[in-house]
């Protein structure tokens, strides 16, 4: 056990998995400790870019770069945008009940227990899984082939999605 | 008080005292200077060119300092600007003192010069005199604006009352411009006429001037058609303790903040203005700069 | 509903598009100005109080001050003022020089403008050529009155110096320099798509409201009404020369632009003919008392200075120092428009408003 | 290719690190002159010398302004959001210079042959967005928030045209990675991608210009309306931090416009092969460096609006116009 650690902290490889996972946790833990909501946001932010560096490891560069362009990149700067554009200087005060706090704890113990259990009874396939030279062409392949009505159906929601927002700011316009 | 402070206080006293006199000496030696530039004054203007209104106000003035009747009535003149301003008697006893102590302290050489130059400025005013009461007797030409004038004030009558016009008539120093004096009360219903009479279309409004007459404030209104290129001077009188001329910005949007200028320098109220605060003085500002008593909290600045 | 916050912003007095001292409150939705609000005074030194204690040559600098980007049409109206109370005659070469120097004035005015106006609009190329025409002009005066900017040129009756040997060829070089140069002004600018963008339709008012509005010179020929005071009430020697008002109908900046950079060419026409027209020989100082005391009386008189309307209500009461003297700013009056025309506008084109309106803190302010 | 992280040793670490300080002793070099030029070449254009004062030619005028902007006192005003307003400035400038590491100067030299480059590019460039949003805010400046608000709309609607407009190139070449890309454009100048992609091109260069927030495109430090945006209350060196990722940008944006359609290091006529790769590399560099130098002489600034409709309106479209022309094209061929 002892060994495997030390083992663990030897090679630089698992040492940068170490630092991205404390960037990913200490993130998260901050952008809920943070009282002020711009803040969280830049907490959220460094997870996500924390994230993609975990996915870059795993020799998936092309999620790791969508994930820094779609949720670093857009996703957090629109919700600082909304922040800012919007009055938020009423905090209003919850009112404590502590029961809730022993219910938050239970059912954290509970969901760590079932992960946990779940986590160590799964059977991985072992052996190294070969990403192949260029991973990002067999995305877009599988893209076009097999996923390609799922992909498609995506593209239509998506769009859908964005003539909704249009139709809705022009209404509040008027 | 102590001893040492009544002692400074009689020596400030004197003090004051030499300084006055100081002054007087010099106003007295400035005085033949003036004198003889009102001669050089004169003399320019006898140029034989013959233009007449310069020369004729040269010689009034001449006349004026030459009459001893004329320099009475300026002291009557002063007395009563005196009982006007009874709250400020320093500013009104000066000349009176000046005009004894000329008297009595004006030096021999000084007299006799002045003497001389009285006597020859009385020579020139004789000649001067005639010549004007030669003027006199040649009818005044009217103004070619003469007719623009009455019928303005043809119009104004008819449609503004017979009351409103106090007086009407043609300033011919500046350049021959229609000029008359309405009475605040009738001022939004005139300046209404003015604007949308279909003779007038007085549409632009170039100017607006606030005056301290010291007996009355003016607002002057110039205004001018754009199309027939005739111009307009309107005059409001208002009384300067408390000053209101009714605005005229719900006709002119022009005259906004011309008026609040006025306002603020000059202390006019304008009733009916839409945004009457102060423009170019701080909001915390006190008294009105323009006015001829002002004095400013802190003279130094 | 999600309601965004209005913002209260000062534009100014410290701000590089303000030109000076001068301050908007906007209040802003996100970068759209709901209410405008202008401030001034920053500058405010009281030349009409001060006037009230001087005489009259004593004041001819202060009126350098007002408008400091065309002093000699400032000059000029304060000395007409009591040259028209005083009946004097000017010598003619005096009113050729006062003539010359205006019309010079008026380019470089203009010149100023639309460096400063394409600054505004983040063009910065223009600004250094308009500066570099604009130098060859301030040389020009400073050869004849031995200052830059605040010349103190004109006298009550006439002008304090004559022009230098070879003056007068010198301008005459500048001018046809100057109608060369229009032309490269034009490629530059002119007919830039971004720049049309930018100032086409916007700040448009009607001729009806430019005149409720009291506006004057490119503010007000722009909605198409046909007035300047050189051709309309002619003043100087005016009457004497050949030359076209410019009008537009758009009411937009463009027109306000495109005015100006025509009127550059009309004083450029005007000073062509002035300078061949000019006479050889002559007095430059008409006959005036040496204590100039206007006779008992008010006059208002108007000139088109490069601005609009520059006026100046003298009241006399006969003495060496003016009883009330009043200036007519057209700065002054034209920015009175400006609050009306922001609402509804970006933060942007209150740049491009403000810049149009052509104003001089120094003259709004006086 | 070798997958990204095996083999990583402490050893290969120190030499990237020793590697990476190297290359930003080059962009340093690269911008101080860059800025040098700038102010040289616009001079030029308006008739006056530019900076002559330090050193020969004036050659030391950017080193000794770097120089006071280093020694200058770093004033946080005090209403400001301290930790935010730090971390902006080291959140501008990191990304724009990590995005340095995919450029192929050579077919040898390439700092880190990632085959998703363009992809990688494209996506930390958008971080820095954050940076000078964050920057704004933490102000506590109403110009500075307005600049950061107008510079995060414009970057993130500019980004989309961006990337669209290169997805022609990427069609063409089958590839995200840019050596591929450039080993794609090899033979006469007609093959580089700017003629066969000419609508992208175009697109390309007018987003890129808006992404690097300069003339006409300047929107978010407008000084004539903003003050300075952004960056107003900012000074010393965190002002050189912004300013540092400005030149850093448009370094990379240079590099990356050469690459994807100026035929990278490759010679107009192969002919003229023996003229080693770098020299074409660095004179089609700095062809367009100086073009954007001379857009900033002669250019006024679009309005906030105008630049957004053109970016949703025009480019948007025109981009997508563009893949599929490619697309229809490149089916044809076959």
């Amino acid at each position: 056990m002892l060994d495997n650690i030390l083992d663990f902290l030897t090679s630089a490889e698992s040492l940068l998995f170490l630092v991205f996972a404390m960037v990913v946790i200490s993130g998260a833990i901050l952008m809920l400790s943070y009282t002020k909501v711009v803040h969280m946001v830049v907490a959220l932010a460094f997870t996500f870019l924390g994230l993609a560096a975990l996915y870059v490891m795993l020799d998936a560069e092309f999620v790791a770069f969508v994930q820094v362009l779609i949720y670093a990149g857009a996703v957090s700067i629109l919700m600082i945008f909304g922040i800012m554009m919007t009055r938020h200087d009423k905090q209003e005060e919850e009112p404590r009940r502590p029961w809730h706090n022993g219910l938050l704890l239970g059912g954290s113990v509970a969901l760590f227990g079932i992960l946990f259990f779940a986590i160590q009874s799964a059977n991985f396939e072992s052996g190294t899984l070969d990403a192949g030279v260029d991973n990002t062409k067999a995305i877009g392949e599988q893209l076009f082939t097999r996923h390609v009505i799922p992909f498609e159906l995506m593209s239509v929601l998506l769009t859908v999605t964005f003539i909704g927002a249009i139709i809705l700011a022009k209404r509040e316009e008027d | 008080m102590s001893e040492e402070n009544k002692k400074r206080e009689s020596e400030q006293a004197s003090n004051r005292e030499a300084e006055r006199e100081a002054n007087e000496q010099d106003k007295q030696q400035e005085e033949p200077k003036e004198d003889s530039s009102a001669q050089t004054d004169g003399e320019v203007h006898v140029e034989p060119s013959g233009k007449a209104t310069p020369n004729k106000d040269a010689a009034e003035r001449a006349l004026e300092n030459q009459n001893p009747a004329a320099e009475a009535k300026a002291e009557k003149h002063e007395e009563a600007d005196k009982a006007a301003k009874a709250e400020k008697p320093d500013n009104a006893e000066k000349p009176e003192k000046k005009a004894s102590e000329q008297a009595a302290d004006g030096d021999d050489e000084a007299a006799a010069k002045k003497k001389a130059a009285a006597e020859a400025r009385a020579a020139r005013a004789a000649e001067r005199a005639k010549k004007k009461a030669e003027e006199e007797e040649k009818p005044k030409e009217p103004s070619p604006k003469q007719p623009v004038l009455d019928r303005l004030v043809d119009i104004l009558k008819e449609h503004a009352g017979a009351d409103a016009i106090e007086e009407a008539y043609v300033n011919e120093a500046s350049r021959h411009l229609p000029t008359v004096i309405v009475k605040a009360d009738f001022w939004t219903e005139v300046a209404t006429i003015l604007r949308d009479h279909a003779e007038l279309k007085l549409h632009y409004l170039r100017n607006v001037t606030g005056v301290d007459r010291e007996t009355h404030m003016e607002v002057i209104y110039q205004l001018i058609n754009l199309e027939t290129k005739q111009d307009y001077a309107v005059k409001v009188k208002t009384d300067r303790d408390q000053p209101a001329v009714p605005s005229a910005t719900p006709v002119w949007s022009t005259a906004n903040w011309p008026e609040r200028e006025i306002y603020d320098l000059l202390g006019v109220d304008f009733p009916g203005h839409p945004d009457l605060r102060r423009i170019m003085m701080a909001d915390d500002w006190e008294g009105y700069p323009l006015r001829k008593d002002y004095s400013p909290a802190d003279p130094e600045v | 509903m999600i309601r965004t916050e209005e913002m209260l912003l000062n534009v100014g007095p410290q701000h590089p598009s303000t030109h000076g001292v001068f301050r908007v409150v906007v209040k802003l939705d996100g970068e759209q100005i709901i209410h405008a609000d202008p401030v001034m005074g920053y500058l405010h030194r009281g030349t009409e109080k001060l006037a009230e204690n001087l005489n009259y040559t004593q004041i001819i600098p202060y009126t350098d001050r007002m408008d400091y980007v065309s002093a000699m049409t400032n000059n000029y109206v304060l000395v007409h003022a009591v040259e028209t109370l005083l009946e004097l005659e000017i010598p003619e070469r005096a009113e050729y020089l006062r003539l010359i120097v205006m019309e010079l004035q008026r380019v470089a005015s203009h010149l100023v403008w639309w460096g400063t106006y394409l600054l505004d609009i983040g063009a910065m190329s223009p600004f250094l050529y308009a500066f570099r025409e604009r130098e060859m002009i301030i040389d020009l005066f400073n050869e004849l009155c031995g200052a830059r900017l605040t010349y103190f040129y004109m006298r009550v009756g006439g002008v304090k110096w004559d022009a230098p040997e070879g003056w007068i060829d010198k301008v005459k070089a500048f001018v046809a320099h100057m109608k060369e140069k229009l032309g490269e002004y034009h490629n530059l600018v002119s007919g830039n798509e971004i720049f049309l963008a930018r100032i086409k339709g916007v700040g448009r008012y009607d001729a009806q409201t430019a005149i409720d509005y009291g506006l004057s010179g490119a503010n007000l020929r722009c909605t198409g009404v046909d007035w300047d005071l050189r051709k309309s009430q002619p003043y100087s020697l005016y009457d004497r020369f050949d030359f076209d008002v410019i009008t537009r109908t758009e009411g937009d900046c463009l027109a306000r632009y495109e005015i100006r950079l025509e009127e550059i060419r009309q004083s450029l026409r005007i000073l062509d003919q002035a300078l061949e027209q000019f006479p050889e020989e002559g007095e430059i100082m008409g006959k005036v008392p040496r204590v100039i005391r206007p006779p008992k009386g008010e006059a208002y008189v108007a000139i088109e200075s490069p601005r609009g309307e520059i006026g100046c209500h003298l009241v006399s009461e006969g003495k060496a120092e003016p009883y009330r003297l009043k200036f007519r700013r057209p700065s002054f009056v034209n920015l009175q428009i400006l609050p009306k025309l922001l609402v509804g506008e970006s933060m942007t084109n209150l740049i491009t408003i403000l810049g149009g309106i052509d104003i001089v803190v120094g003259e709004v302010d006086a | 290719m070798e997958p990204a992280t095996q083999g990583v040793t402490f050893g290969s670490v120190v030499i990237e690190a020793i590697l990476g300080v190297l290359t930003l002793l080059i962009v340093l070099g690269f911008v101080t002159y860059a800025i040098y030029f700038e102010r040289k070449v616009i001079g030029w254009m308006q008739g006056r010398p530019g900076p002559n004062r330090v050193g020969p030619f004036g050659l030391l005028q950017t080193v000794a302004d770097v120089l006071k902007l280093l020694i200058k006192e770093d004033t946080i005003p005090k209403k400001a959001d301290r930790p935010l307003f730090i971390l902006a400035p080291a959140l501008t400038f990191v990304p724009a210079f990590t995005v340095l590491a995919t450029i192929p100067y050579t077919s040898k030299w390439i700092p880190a042959d990632l085959n998703v480059g363009l992809l990688y590019y494209v996506a930390l460039s958008s971080i820095s967005t954050m940076g000078i949003l964050l920057g704004g805010w933490a102000s506590n400046n109403k110009y500075a928030l307005l600049g950061g608000m107008r510079s995060t709309a414009q970057m993130i609607s500019y980004e989309v045209p961006l990337v669209i407009s290169v997805v022609g190139v990427v069609l063409m070449s089958g590839s995200l990675n840019l050596s591929t890309i450039v080993e794609g454009q090899a033979g006469y100048f007609w093959n580089w991608n700017f003629l066969p992609q000419i609508l992208g091109f175009g697109i390309f260069v007018i987003a890129a210009v808006s992404e690097l927030n300069r003339t006409p495109f300047d929107l978010p430090e407008a000084e004539s309306e903003l003050v300075a945006g952004y960056h107003v209350e900012y000074s010393g060196f965190r002002f050189a931090f912004f300013m540092l990722s400005e030149y850093v940008y448009m370094y990379a944006i240079a590099g990356l416009t050469t690459v994807l359609f100026l035929g990278g290091w490759h010679a107009p006529f192969p002919f003229l092969d023996f003229i080693p790769g770098i020299i074409w590399f660095v004179l089609k560099f700095c062809l367009v460096i100086f073009t954007l130098y001379w857009l900033r002489a002669t250019m006024p600034r679009i309005r906030i609006d105008q630049l957004m409709s053109l970016g949703w309106k025009v480019l948007l479209p025109l981009s997508l116009v563009n893949v599929f022309i490619t697309a229809v094209v490149m089916e044809f061929m076959k």
